[in-house]
Parts: structure tokens; C-alpha cells; sequence
């Protein structure tokens, strides 16, 4: 059983990031390599689709957050969407809600970078 | 309040791993006591992020060390003691915010916070060569009973 | 083949509420073993059985008394070890078949047979006071590595 | 959270008892209690619709087979009906599929009473 899983997609120069179950330290390496080769392949807008995600600790949080200040100076951003109640209470906790932008779904995510 | 012997003890040995299972056995043992899901969930992830720092800043990633997860529960709330050997946590690290972390871009700095937020009490403390982390969180009022 | 000590150990009060939390904190470890899925159920399954005999049968339903269980793993099996004071059992009870089971209208009879079936050796031993029960569950060739 | 819970109805003179969850030592009274309010209201037909039952221990299973002897004598019977695979597993183990009948759906289960 894998208690993590991820992939990505790319629509409208918009990477969209499907991590998926529990993200804690164990399966972090995984994710942050994900958003780094997004990153090496120039693309600066991110949409993390976080609806089939179920935990995530402040390991997954680090890395939504430690490249945030670059790509946001190359113009792009992270967005977040379909976050589910106790996830999205979480990212709350932290205050990511007051530096990201929550959307509720992925479309609207999308063209928000329009 | 609390026994002096913890109701449920567990040792595991030092694995990102093992986090996971970490996380499932306390929300089990806190869904006893009946919290609210909401804090269910979240009890459990401080115990995540305090577990995670041990193997990160005192065991270095070192794997097969003890790490030994106490559990008191009491009507009135629950104590988690978390005792493991290897580096000595610094004493109250200041809470950088978001904000600065991401400035400085930083990939760490949150996990003590969440655990400071959840919790209504943390607290480190280290006596040879052995470390303590203790946390409780009290029952509200409207949830007792 | 195992270790002297345990890779992970977890002491838990006799009460019935906890067994769901054992269960699940079995199959995590189990998991961390590539086991087949049907057998991480299976072997969990043996350990609730093991459990619910020892506060049934050893404890007679006292609560707060304690149960230690220890995983051993390594990489061609599991073993577990499950520590608990309280009457001892009877050795080898002889397997009743379903069908005279339910002849005698009996609603148990089952328990430490299932342990048989799904674990590759269950063994019970006493000594100064306390009983031991020790499982072993091996790694079938095909699903090593 | 509740990890087991239970209801029943009765169709056409047959009892259909709905386990759903984690039925092991610590929940087994219920279980039973239900089996023998429905024979003490002289229903000996029941089926136990295993849909959403995802564990049983010897625990549940000893009710099962507790009164199926006098179920039997007055000309009842316990049948099963819609057992996932792992909990088929589990009374195969034991030697229970030899001694009910295990049925895909609940509609056969009650038919096969008639
Ligand atoms: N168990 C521990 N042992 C040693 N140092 C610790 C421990 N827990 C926390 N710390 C210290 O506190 C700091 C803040 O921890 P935290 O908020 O979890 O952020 P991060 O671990 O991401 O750096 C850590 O960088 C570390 O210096
Ligand atoms: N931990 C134990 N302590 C004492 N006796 C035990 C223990 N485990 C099993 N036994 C004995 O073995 C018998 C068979 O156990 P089991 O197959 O689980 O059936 P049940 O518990 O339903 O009677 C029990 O009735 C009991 O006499």
C-alpha cells in the first residue's frame, strides 16, 4: 500500500501538482523533487490540487513554502485548491491562508492565472 | 491529575517510516478520550512534528535509535511525553513567521509553531543525556462529558 | 535471524478498546515488511486474537492491567511477542472443529486456532509470573525482496 | 468516530442484520443482542448483509455460530451475503464456507429462504 503518490500535469502553461494521501517528512523528498523540475523546466505557475490529499505535516508545508519567494520573483506563483476541511484548517494554523491563494477548484485556479 | 505511569507507552525506533503509524495509534488513543475529530487530527499531527524533529536535529536521520511515546490520559485531557537520547533540543527556538521564513527561504520552521498552537502546553526539557518533549492538551469545557 | 531486542514495542492496558489500535498499529508494521496485503490483514487479525485472549482468559476482563507486545522484524519474517501477567493459559488447547462448535452451541473455540492457521508458529510459555506468547510469521520466497 | 455500527430490518419474515465496520471483542455485545432480539421475536431467518462489515475476529464470528444449532432445530438458518474478499478470507480460514451459505447479493440471500 502506498501511503503517498503524486504526479502532475501541464494545461495552459499552468503546472497542476495531484499529491495524494499522507505527506509527512517520510514523503517529502518526493514532493519537493516534483516542484523543483517544474521549476527547472521554467515553469513559475503552480496549481496544487490538494483533493486527494489527506495529511500533510509542516515537512510538506517547508516546501510549498521555501520556493515560493523565487518563483514569485520570476513573475509566477502557487495556488492552492479543493483542500479539504481538516488539511485546509491546518494550512490555516500556520497562516498560509493569508499568503496563498485558496481556490475551489482547479479551473478557477487555472485561469486565476490569466 | 495525570498517573504517574503512562496509560499506553510505545517505543519505536528512529524512521520517518514508522511517522505514520505514529500518527494512526494517536488518533486512536485520543479518540478515546473523545475529543473533537478536529483536535483528534490535529493532536496527532504535533506528535508528528515533535517525532519528526527528534529524528531530524537529535538523531541526525540516524536510524534504529529509541524513541519512547508516552501517553496519559486523564477525564480532563491528555499528556504526551516524548523521550529520546542524542542532541539536546535548543530551548525555545523563536517563532519566525511565515512570512520571514519564506524571505529567507526557509523549508523548516513550522513544526515547533504547529505544535505550540495545537498543543496548550510544550515543553523541552534534557537531563543526562536524555530529552524530554511534554506536551498536554486540556479537554474544553463544552467537550467534557 | 531476529534481534535480541525489539524494533518496536507498545504497552497497552487490557481493555477491548484498544484492540482496533493494535490491529492498525500491526498492519503498519507489517506493511514496512512488503508482506502480501491479505497477509498484513491476516497477521493483525492474529494479534487481536492473541490480545482478546489474554484480557479475556488471563486478565478475566480487568481493566488497567498491562499487555506488552514487541515486533521483531527482519527481513525473511515477522516475529511478535506478546508479554502479560494474569492466569496462565492452558497448553495447547486441542482444536475443536467448527461443526462441534456449534454442536456444543459454544461461542468460541476459534481464537487460537485462526493464530495457527495465519502465523507459521504460535507458542505459549510461563514463567515467574509472567506468560509469553511468541508468533512467527515468515516471508514467503516469492514475496522476498 | 464509531468504529462499528449496526441496524437491521425484516423483509418477507427474514431478519437482515447490517454489521458495518470493525467488528472484534470490544463490540461483539451489540451484535449478539441484536441476534437474539430477532430470535426472541421468532425470526430464525436471518441473513447478515456483510457490505460494509470490513473485519471480523473470532469474536463475531463465535456469535454467528453461538445459535446457529437451535436457528437450525427450528428450521431457521443464518446465511451471508456480500462479503468482501478479505473478510471471506477470514471465514474460510475457519471453516465457515462450508458450513453456511454465502451469497453475492442480499436479494438472493432472502430469496433462497423461500
Ligand atoms: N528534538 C529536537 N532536537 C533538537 N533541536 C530541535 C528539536 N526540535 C526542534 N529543534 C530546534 O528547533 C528548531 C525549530 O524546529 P521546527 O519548528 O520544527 O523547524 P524545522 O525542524 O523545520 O527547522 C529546529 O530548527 C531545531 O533547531
Ligand atoms: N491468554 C490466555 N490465557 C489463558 N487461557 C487462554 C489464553 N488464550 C487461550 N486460552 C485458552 O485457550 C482456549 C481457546 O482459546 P480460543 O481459541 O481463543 O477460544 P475462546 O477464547 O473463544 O474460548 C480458551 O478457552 C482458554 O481456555
Amino acid at each position: 500500500m502506498k501511503h503517498f503518490q503524486l504526479r502532475s500535469r501541464i494545461q495552459d502553461q499552468v503546472a497542476v501538482i495531484y499529491p495524494k494521501g499522507h505527506l509527512d517528512a517520510h514523503h517529502v523528498e518526493r514532493f519537493e523533487q516534483e516542484i523543483r523540475r517544474i521549476m527547472e523546466n521554467r515553469v513559475m505557475r503552480i496549481v496544487i490540487n490538494c483533493e486527494n490529499l489527506d495529511y500533510i505535516s509542516s515537512a510538506g508545508m517547508g516546501v510549498i513554502m521555501g520556493y515560493l519567494d523565487e518563483i514569485r520573483e520570476k513573475m509566477g506563483d502557487i495556488k492552492l485548491c479543493c483542500v479539504n476541511n481538516q488539511v485546509y484548517d491546518i494550512f490555516d494554523l500556520v497562516g498560509f491562508t493569508d499568503i496563498y491563494d485558496f481556490l475551489k477548484d482547479e479551473n478557477t485556479a487555472i485561469r486565476a492565472f490569466a | 491529575m495525570f498517573k504517574v505511569e503512562a496509560d499506553l507507552t510505545v517505543t519505536i525506533p528512529s524512521s520517518t517510516e514508522l511517522l505514520k503509524m505514529v500518527v494512526e495509534l494517536t488518533r486512536h488513543a485520543v479518540e478515546i478520550l473523545e475529543f473533537p475529530d478536529k483536535e483528534v487530527q490535529q493532536i496527532a499531527l504535533a506528535v508528528d512534528e515533535a517525532i519528526t524533529n527528534v529524528i531530524k536535529h537529535s538523531y541526525r536521520y540516524e536510524k534504529g535509535r529509541d524513541i519512547r511515546i508516552e501517553f496519559f490520559i486523564a477525564a480532563t485531557g491528555l499528556k504526551i511525553r516524548i523521550i529520546y537520547a542524542g542532541i539536546a533540543p535548543e530551548m525555545d527556538p523563536e517563532a519566525v513567521s511565515v512570512e520571514r521564513l519564506i524571505k529567507q527561504k526557509r523549508k523548516g520552521g513550522l513544526g515547533v509553531q504547529l505544535m505550540r498552537k495545537i498543543m496548550d502546553s510544550v515543553e523541552y526539557s534534557s537531563s543526562n543525556g536524555l530529552n524530554i518533549c511534554e506536551m498536554i492538551k486540556w479537554k474544553k469545557r463544552e467537550t467534557v462529558g
